[in-house]
């Protein structure tokens, strides 16, 4: 069965031009691979702005509240302790380490939920299209799956005439 | 939910969910809750941790448990009648090494003395100890003990010995041969009776007594004045103007405990004392005594004479009596001294540490003039520390050497190392043909007998001594003897064939002698306990000859003085130190690591020399030099020492004194000289010449200014008189700024908190040492000392001020102050150093991981820290480091159960004797009263003989502490980074003449 | 296709006229009032210094872009120079301040006769000469390279020639080296040397970012200002995310230095130290934590997300508090030394002062821009400006 | 996105993309050259003395050292402050220069990073070895255990263990994220079977999906945002470690900001020295030019001018303070027995860098080598005489004492210098020492051909 057809170009500004040209025909793009990021690829395939931002602010807040409300505890319910006359209570001194720990739990968070949310992680067995996505190739991944043929060479036509290079079926 | 936490093993066991009152004696949990604590325990949680690492604090077992399995464990079978596992008992005692004199309390734990305390009652002592009287406990547990009886080096049985011996005596006693006894000056009158017996029984018997430090010069001086050789009674407590020339008194001369506590009585200012003596002290080396007197005058010792003659001239003078031919004048100016002596006429004392029977008849003639005998110096009660003649000694050499003495029977002393011709001592000693040693401690004469019969360390025999006319006091065996050894006066009873033991002998010989003098006694059994018990009798009896001054040779004196002969010559003087003292205690690994009070050298002797001087013959520290030719010692400049005056510690260099003592410094003996039949302390026209290299000197203190830091406050008497604050203006400054940002520390219980006054620290050093042995605190030896690692928890800080050439010295003992705001406690990271609702700043040492971050916050800088395994507590093996051997098993024995042995990477100070306020607070509770002001006292303020050490509650407004802190005079160090330090400071006054 | 050139119109002079003749009228109740005369003076100096402050910040804000050779900053660039009118401006009334008695009012050191042992060992350098001296060097220095700064960058716009661009850099270089002496040691002489007993090494520093904070904020409230006139229409969101993420920024730093000062004092508790706070916990305790709220939890809870920087409609109103809040921290800092804890409270004196000052602010700002093109298009690195958009 | 064509470019020679690939994955392939293998074995030895020295201090105890009663803190300390410091440049070039959108950070953050991490772990090495309890030093984490002990919260210490370790653990993967996409590419470029595999795993299935990257920005740029910050707490908390104290010449409330410019500014010098050897001998002259080096300079100037006014600013307020405690430990530093060590402070610290203000020296290769060098030494005896100059004298003059280091401190320094060496040796093989995706993303912007590069 065919999956996917593939496409490359092999300069981003070609490849901004081409896609342009190749949405406007109508072509749902299932995926772009590219070497780096292109700036200006997310407004034209149309990818929303990343909510990881929120998951950060999340951890954040949580490992913020952790940091804070564990020492609190430990000083003025577990352990309360005379520390050189210093009150039990003592938020200045529980600063650095709510800060570390926020910080911390932001970074993670963040991380992590990148790291699934792209189904990346040691042992990920993402398909690679071309291996020369991660030198100077631009792909451009469609989804064929139970389409019928002709419709596959409409697609291949588009894909050529918006100057795509390398349009190859694959499953 | 209310989580409890086991405190001890019993615990778990025991009722657990206990609400106020528990009486179970035994409970350990128990000893945690201090009076002021129990409304705490309804709602006790894991606060009870902390105060059960309070409690590992006091408790070995427990903590050194956690790192290393216990090697062995062997439990009381038999529970030994009135012994309480854990609760110490204390036995009186005496101890006197030939110096210092002192009744003493001996505290054992389990079957071990591991500590000496001052016996309050003797009114000789009164409490006081010193530094040695401290150390004492650790030499009966030197590796360097004799272990058996020695015969030709050999190890042999008793009966091997009093056989061969007896027969020897026998075989002299048959051709009216003549034995010997050497032995040092005998306060015993029991042992008297006993060396009485043995003449007795060997007809052709001499006793001959044998000085290391002589009073020859003042017996044969008083037998002149007085017609009888004696030693007076001195009460400085009662002189109002106190002359000293080279009498270093609160260090080595005749008997400085008491004499501190006399000093110092009449030097205080608490208790509304408005009054204080003058103490004027001309010398030529710094010492202890020179260092604390209100004017410090320098002079070479040969000018000593010649000042003594002008004073004497000089106050014949201003009395209008006969004035003898003009004599040198006096190198410094003593007419104003003379007019203030006689202002104080029978209020004075005036005192010369010379051994020259001359300069002794100047001082006798002196207070002679001035009215002292009678009330500043007691003639009817005679001081019976020192008795020998040094003449007598020389005497028995030279018979030895002709071959006169047929049978040498040493006891208690080392003529081969401390003898100043021990050459012809050791040449005599082999045309002996007995030749006898008693020592306790395997020493060099003891290479050079036959026999070598080991003598009791004092804490394991008894004993008596008649310390002065009437003051009688005891000694018993606070353990049974270590090892095969046995008393020396039970030994000689042994040769004349008496059997008896010497205990049963003391109590006949007191049961006949002494008992009779005793009033109001009607059974001897309780006399005999009482005073046992007491360890101390005074009878109130009195000499009734030789009361009279009778004969006043001064004169002579004056007319054939003549000047000083070369007044360029540099002059050298030979001093005993407040640690190893004559070199008896030379083995002692903590006398050999306490800081001279003046130097804070330790672990060396070394030759001081003034800073002008040094200069002149472009000598620097530390610098080796020889004198006379002997082997180089280093230099040290010394602020305050005379221009043309050396001066070196006698008493190291020992050869045989096992480790630490074989090998550390030089043996200085050698140099003395004899003149008139008299050792004397000081050579003159002395040698220097400069040798190859330097030595490092061990030093605990290396800068000696206060670069303009109020640090020790100082005034003048005149001044405090005028405002009491005097000196200590400027803590009304800082108090006034004392801003906090933090909640005022409420103390509800006990506050605890210490005074020291400055006025009465004289830097005997006494406290170092009790501290080392009742928190045992590791001796980490030379190098690490040098490395600056030394581990004292109580140090006295030391500065000159002034001129370096004549400067002023201060002191200040400085232990963990206690910060109610410590600056050591915030920072660490493990919450192994915490403040306790007693305002103690306790160590949990198990918690203790190392950062030393508490340390380098600490502004005192009284944190120490294990940089080695000192104590073999590590959990690897074989990397102790233990230059004096302190661990062996046998020094171990010394060790305080009650405090833990610190591991490896630890750090430790100060802890206001937890241990001991826990034992207080558990007495009063289980005696269900409340603590009394002065239960609790911590071992540095129980050993000093000048009380300047006050400790108590400050929340009782009515404690002795509290009262001390409310004193004007008070202030606490570097009170301006508002540390809230719990020790405070009285400040310094000096009664000197602006 | 812009507005390029900005008018002062006759109705804006109005409105500031309006607001300078309130601080008078305040200034008039002050004196005729029974209120200690310490007070006015304080309040005297805090508008001074903080006005002129924000004055500096203009011109700092320009130098150190130019220096760090930013392109996107040209865009407002006019603004900051603006701003750096105020110097001269400032200054005087600084001076005018201290030789009408107002330097006796405002430092206890000045008082010769009654010095203490410690104010005596600072006399060295807390004595009037040497004060004026350090206030003339600072006060020529200052407008001096305020002045060449923005003759130099309004010749680069008009003859686009490279040879300004990099006079603009020497002058900028200069002036971030001698402003990073002067502005550390200007706030010890006329700030921190009101608690003269009091020192800490921070201060300068924390006064500083203060004063940056604040301009940044009171930028932004200029180019909003001006945006509502009708102008600036070439500065776009990108622009102004920028500003968004400064104030965001150096309120966060702000804290930071804030902190650091405070817990160290509060740690260590030293009386020599801990006075300062201890009065300030003692009669300042609302003034003290309202400090924090507005400097920091504001801008920072905010502003913490995306898009709120770059919408005026939550970055004005935060500007607005932030620039009140730099007020109230120097209020704090000036007036628990001079007034003390009784006599100080915030009335009618204060506000109105502080809105005749910013009244006269506002005037010499609008002046100095409308003396120049708004947009300075002939900046080599302008065009980088107007086509600035990142994809972040 | 356009740029002023009077900015120099920061790619010479025109490049494509995959020369760029090429040109970066060269240091990897083939065997390691005959320098390689010298400098592995020298930095390997070092390692090993190092390795000596630890268990010298571990078995025997803190005694090997020269500390005392007085001075707690010595070498140890000194290096770790100097490593954390030096462990600063990587997250501030690419966090902070990120955020200031600073285009030359992408040629060398990669290599600053790893430096980052090896010398946090450098650092981290002191902290641990020098407690007196090594094996309990678990004690510092505050677990819960059944004696229900717990840690103390006010001690900086305890602030240190946790700002250290996020700070290696965030920036770990701050640089482990921005590393996934050229594993990519090293994955992708693998000749044998194995290497594909490792990277393969290591690459995390990197495809180079548009949205993939998208959000790879986006975590970039809050990870940015969030170690901003950090890399200012990290110094500021060591900072703590002396500030919070009572010491004279440690108590100062400057010491955060002071200490944070002092790291960035040793960080960057170690960079330098760094990048000069390795990019001649790595053959990335083009990547990092001489631009690159030069605005590197020029954060120097800037962090060492804070460094110099912070200097003069506690020395000045040492005296206008009028206490006698500060004013006589600034005197000591200056003028007392350890005065040599202040001395080559200042001349290495605020001295040596001001010679950047000369384009000519700033754009000097040989130039910049030694005055980095100088910054290394300087930032090194900064540390010391902080450390070791305030503790030795500071109160009571009774306890005054003289500090010197012994041969296992040296061992144990020397040693961590050797394990950097030979991470970093390490480093340069295993993964690209330039960011490939980054560097390809400003090609055509800041790339010699710009010029030619068409933009509406």
């Amino acid at each position: 069965m065919n999956n996917y057809i593939t496409a490359y170009y092999s300069d981003e500004e070609d490849l901004l031009k081409g896609l342009k040209q190749i949405i406007s025909k109508g072509l749902k793009v299932n995926d772009v691979l590219t070497p780096f990021p292109v700036h200006g690829l997310d407004k034209v395939i149309g990818l929303r702005r990343s909510r990881l931002t929120r998951v950060a602010f999340a951890g954040g807040a949580i490992g913020a509240l952790v940091g804070f409300l564990f020492q609190a505890w430990v000083f003025t319910n577990a352990y309360p302790i005379n520390f050189g006359g210093k009150p039990f209570f003592a938020v200045p001194s529980f600063i650095p380490v709510t800060f570390e720990i926020a910080v911390l739990f932001a970074a993670f968070a963040m991380v992590f939920g990148f790291l699934i949310h792209n189904k990346l992680g040691p042992g990920s067995k993402n398909i690679i299209h071309d291996e020369r996505v991660t030198d100077d190739r631009f792909l451009i991944v469609l989804d064929i799956k139970g389409e019928a043929n002709d419709k596959i060479k409409s697609i291949e036509t588009i894909l050529s005439d918006a100057g795509a290079q390398g349009i190859t079926i694959k499953e | 939910m209310e989580n409890k936490y086991f405190k001890s093993l019993d615990e778990l066991t025991i009722d657990t969910t206990r609400e106020i009152e528990t009486t179970q004696a035994g409970d350990k949990g128990f000893i945690l809750e201090s009076q002021n604590e129990v409304k705490s325990i309804a709602t006790a949680s894991r606060r009870d941790f902390l105060k059960a690492f309070g409690f590992t604090i006091a408790s070995a077992a427990i903590a050194s448990s956690c790192e290393q399995p216990v090697r062995k464990a062997i439990p009381f079978l038999i529970q030994p009648e009135g012994l309480i596992p854990g609760k110490a008992a204390y036995y009186a005692s005496s101890f006197f090494d030939g110096i210092d004199y002192c009744s003493v309390l001996v505290k054992v734990r389990d079957g071990r003395p591991i500590k000496i305390e001052g016996n309050t009652l003797s009114s000789v002592t009164r409490g006081g100890t010193s530094a040695r009287v401290q150390a004492s406990v650790l030499g009966l547990y030197d590796n360097g003990r004799h272990k058996t009886p020695l015969l030709k080096g050999e190890e042999t049985t008793w009966d091997q010995v009093d056989e061969k011996i007896i027969q020897k005596l026998t075989s002299i006693k048959d051709k009216q041969g003549k034995v010997v006894i050497l032995s040092s000056t005998i306060i015993s009158p029991t042992t008297k009776a006993a060396i009485a017996a043995f003449m007795d029984a060997y007809p052709g018997t001499d006793h001959v007594q044998y000085d290391v430090l002589s009073a020859s010069g003042i017996l044969k001086a008083n037998e002149t004045s007085f017609g009888k050789a004696f030693v007076p009674s001195y009460r400085f407590d009662k002189a109002n103007l106190i002359v000293a020339f080279d009498a270093d008194f609160m260090g080595s001369w005749l008997s400085p405990i008491e004499f501190t506590k006399q000093y110092m009585q009449n030097r205080k200012l608490t208790n509304g004392q408005r009054a204080m003596s003058r103490h004027i002290h001309f010398e030529g080396a710094m010492s202890l005594t020179g260092s604390n007197a209100d004017n410090r005058v320098q002079i070479k010792p040969s000018q000593q004479k010649l000042v003594l003659a002008n004073l004497l001239h000089e106050l014949r003078k201003i009395e209008g009596g006969e004035t003898s031919a003009s004599i040198p004048a006096s190198p410094v100016d003593i007419v104003s001294l003379a007019s203030d002596l006689l202002k104080n006429k029978e209020r004075s004392l005036v005192i010369s540490g010379s051994n020259d029977t001359q300069e002794q008849l100047l001082v006798n003639a002196i207070n002679q003039l001035l009215g002292n005998y009678g009330s500043t110096i007691e003639t009817d009660i005679h001081l019976k520390l020192r008795q020998a003649t040094d003449e007598k000694m020389d005497a028995l050499v030279e018979q030895m050497n002709a071959g006169e003495v047929d049978g040498l029977i040493i006891y208690d002393v080392n003529p081969v190392y401390d003898y100043n011709k021990k050459d012809r001592f050791i040449e005599g000693l082999k045309k002996v043909d007995l030749t006898v040693a008693m020592p306790v401690f395997d020493e060099e004469t003891s290479a050079f007998v036959e026999f070598v019969c080991p003598d009791h360390h004092y804490l394991e025999a008894w004993n008596d001594a008649e310390i002065k006319t009437g003051f009688y006091s005891l000694a018993q065996p606070a353990i049974r003897p270590i090892f095969k050894t046995r008393a020396a006066q039970e030994s000689l009873l042994r040769w004349t064939g008496n059997s008896a033991d010497y205990h049963q002998y003391l109590m006949s010989f007191w049961e006949t002698q002494i008992f009779p003098k005793a009033v109001n006694e009607l059974f001897f059994t309780a006399f005999w306990n009482t005073k046992l018990h007491d360890g101390v009798f005074e009878s109130g009896e009195k000499e009734d000859s030789g009361l009279e001054f009778t004969q006043d040779p001064s004169n002579e004196v004056l007319v054939n003085l003549k000047e000083t002969d070369n007044p360029s010559a540099i002059e050298m003087v030979f001093y005993t130190n407040v640690s190893v003292g004559t070199g008896k205690h030379a083995n002692n690994p903590w006398l050999q690591e306490l800081p001279d009070p003046v130097t804070k050298a330790c672990w060396d002797n070394y030759i001081a020399i003034s800073p002008r001087l040094a200069q002149e013959l472009n000598i620097n520290d530390e610098q080796l030099v020889s004198v006379n030719g002997l082997p180089a010692l280093p230099v040290l400049i010394q602020p305050g020492q005379q221009y043309k005056t050396l001066s070196v510690a006698l008493g190291y260099g020992r050869e045989k004194g096992g480790v630490p003592a074989n090998g550390v410094g030089k043996n200085m003996f050698p140099l003395l000289t004899t003149n008139n039949g008299n050792k004397t302390y000081w050579i003159g026209d002395v040698n220097i010449e400069v040798v190859e290299g330097t030595y490092a000197v061990a030093r605990t203190q290396s800068h000696h200014s206060m670069e303009g830091r109020a640090l020790v406050r100082d005034t003048s008497l005149e001044a405090y008189l005028e405002n009491p604050e005097s000196g200590n203006e400027v803590r009304k400054e800082i108090k006034a700024h004392l801003k906090s940002l933090y909640p005022k520390a409420e103390f509800d219980g006990f506050h605890w908190g210490m005074a020291i006054d400055l006025n009465s620290c004289t830097g005997c050093n006494a406290c170092v040492v009790a501290c080392s042995a009742e928190n045992n605190v590791p001796v980490v030896g030379k190098e690490q000392v040098i490395n600056s690692r030394e581990m004292h928890w109580i140090r006295i800080d030391r500065y000159y001020k002034g001129d370096p050439e004549d400067p002023e010295l201060v002191r200040q003992p400085v232990m963990c102050q206690h910060c109610d705001n410590a600056p050591c406690e915030n920072v660490c990271p493990v919450a192994a150093t915490t403040h306790s609702n007693e305002g103690l700043n306790q160590m949990a040492y198990n918690r203790c991981i190392g950062t030393r971050y508490c340390n380098n916050n600490c502004p005192y800088k009284v944190r120490r820290f294990n940089f080695f395994d000192y104590t073999g507590s590590d959990s690897f093996k074989g990397n102790r480091y233990d230059p004096a051997e302190m661990t062996t098993d046998l020094r171990r024995l010394v060790l305080n159960p009650d405090v833990t042995v610190r591991s490896k990477g630890v750090i430790e100070k100060c802890s206001f004797c937890v241990q001991r306020i826990q034992e207080k607070k558990l007495e009063a509770k289980t005696e269900n009263r409340m603590l009394k002001d002065g239960d609790v006292v911590p071992a540095c303020a129980q050993s000093c003989p000048a009380d300047a050490i006050v400790f108590g509650n400050l929340n009782d407004k009515n404690s002795k502490v509290s009262k001390y802190f409310a004193d004007e005079r008070n202030y606490h160090l570097l009170e301006e980074i508002h540390t809230l330090p719990s020790v405070g400071y009285l400040t310094k006054v000096k009664n000197k003449t602006i | 296709m812009e507005n390029k050139t900005f008018t002062l119109t006759k109705k804006t002079i109005a409105v500031f006229v309006v607001m300078i003749a309130i601080g008078l009228i305040a200034l008039a109740f002050g004196f005729l009032s029974d209120i200690n005369g310490k007070r006015i003076a304080a309040n005297l100096l805090l508008n001074s210094y903080y006005f002129l402050s924000m004055g500096l910040i203009g011109l700092f804000f320009v130098t150190v872009h130019t220096i760090a050779e930013s392109g996107w900053h040209t865009s407002v660039q006019r603004i900051g120079e603006a701003m750096s009118a105020f110097i001269p401006v400032g200054g005087i009334l600084l001076l005018i301040l201290f030789i009408s008695g107002g330097l006796h009012q405002l430092y206890e050191w000045t008082d010769k006769d009654h010095l203490d042992e410690l104010l005596l060992k600072k006399a060295a350098y807390l004595n009037e000469p040497f004060f004026y001296l350090r206030f003339a060097i600072f006060f020529i220095v200052w407008s001096a390279l305020a002045y060449y700064v923005r003759r130099t960058s309004i010749a680069l716009d008009k003859l686009g020639d490279v040879k300004y661009l990099n006079k603009l850099r020497m002058l900028s270089a200069i002036f971030i080296v001698f402003y990073a002496v002067s502005s550390v040691v200007s706030s010890w002489d006329w700030l921190m040397s009101i608690d003269a007993h009091w020192f800490s090494t921070l201060y300068g520093w924390y006064v500083f970012i203060s004063m940056l904070a604040s301009g940044i904020a009171l930028f932004i409230l200029i180019l909003f200002v001006l945006k509502k006139m009708g102008y600036m229409g070439h500065v776009n969101h990108e622009h102004v995310h920028d500003l968004g993420k400064y104030l965001f920024g150096f309120s966060i730093f702000w804290a930071y230095l804030w902190f650091s000062q405070y817990m160290l004092i509060w740690y260590a508790n030293i009386p020599e130290e801990t006075v300062y706070f201890y009065e300030r916990h003692k009669y300042f305790e609302n003034i003290f934590y309202v400090n924090l709220v507005l400097n920091f939890a504001v801008p920072f809870l905010l502003l913490m997300a995306r898009n709120t920087k770059r919408m005026f409609t939550v970055l004005v109103p935060v500007a607005v508090i932030v620039f009140v809040g730099h007020w109230v921290d120097l209020y704090q800092l000036i007036m628990p030394g001079v007034v003390g804890g009784e006599n100080s409270a915030i009335g009618f004196l204060e506000i109105g002062l502080t809105i005749g000052y910013l009244g006269l602010f506002m005037i010499v700002v609008f002046w100095a821009l409308s003396k120049a093109p708004l947009v300075p298009k002939n900046h080599p690195y302008y065009k980088e400006s107007a086509e600035y958009h990142t994809h972040y | 996105m356009y740029v002023s064509p009077i900015r120099e470019p920061l790619i010479r020679g025109a490049k494509n993309y995959s020369q760029v690939t090429k040109d970066i994955l060269a240091p990897m392939a083939g065997t390691p050259s005959k320098y390689w293998y010298m400098g592995i074995t020298l930095a390997g030895a070092a390692a090993l003395f190092g390795a000596w020295a630890t268990f010298m201090t571990v078995y025997y105890g803190i005694g090997t050292w020269g500390l005392n009663k007085t001075v707690g803190w010595g070498w140890g300390i000194t290096n770790f402050v100097w490593w954390v410091g030096i462990g600063h440049a990587g997250t501030f070039i690419s966090a902070i220069l990120l955020l200031f959108r600073q285009k030359w950070r992408t040629s060398i953050n990669r290599s600053a990073e790893a430096m980052t991490l090896i010398a946090i772990a450098c650092a981290g090495f002191f902290p641990l070895i020098h407690m007196g309890r090594l094996l309990l030093g678990f004690f510092i984490f505050p677990y819960p255990n059944t004696r229900a002990l717990w840690v103390n919260f006010n001690s900086p210490l305890l602030w240190d263990v946790f700002a250290i370790s996020t700070y290696f653990l965030v920036s770990l993967i701050f640089w482990y994220v921005g590393l996934i996409p050229d594993i990519g590419t090293v994955r992708d470029k693998a000749k044998t079977k194995i290497r594909k595999a490792i990277y393969g795993f290591l690459s995390f299935g990197w495809t180079g999906s548009a949205k993939h990257w998208s959000r790879h920005e986006t975590v970039s740029l809050i990870l940015a945002g969030l170690a901003a910050p950090l890399v200012l707490s990290v110094h500021t908390i060591v900072s703590f470690d002396f500030a919070t104290s009572v010491i004279p010449g440690w108590h100062t409330t400057i010491f955060p900001p002071y200490f944070v410019s002092g790291a960035v500014f040793s960080g960057f010098a170690m960079v330098l020295t760094l990048l000069i050897v390795a990019r001649k001998a790595l053959n990335l002259e083009e990547y990092i030019t001489i631009n690159h080096i030069e605005s590197m300079n020029k954060v120097i100037i800037v962090t060492g001018s804070i460094v110099g006014i912070a200097y003069i600013t506690e020395f000045f307020m040492a005296w206008y303070s009028g206490v006698e405690y500060e004013q006589y430990a600034f005197m000591n530093r200056a003028f007392g027995p350890y005065a040599w060590a202040y001395w080559i402070m200042m001349t290495c610290n605020v001295i040596t860098p001001q010679l950047f203000w000369f384009k000519k020296i700033r754009t000097s290769l040989v130039a910049t080598f030694i005055i980095s060098i100088f910054v290394n030494i300087g930032m090194w005896f900064e540390r010391f005489v902080i450390v070791v100059t305030s503790l030795h004298r500071d109160y009571l003059p009774s306890s005054w004492t003289m500090y010197k280091p012994t041969i296992v401190e040296v061992g144990l320094y020397v040693g961590t210098i050797g394990l950097f060496f030979t991470l970093f040796l390490i480093f340069i093989r295993v993964f690209p020492v330039i960011a490939i995706a980054e560097v390809k993303s400003v090609l055509k912007s800041s790339g010699d051909n710009k010029i030619n590069a068409h933009h509406e």
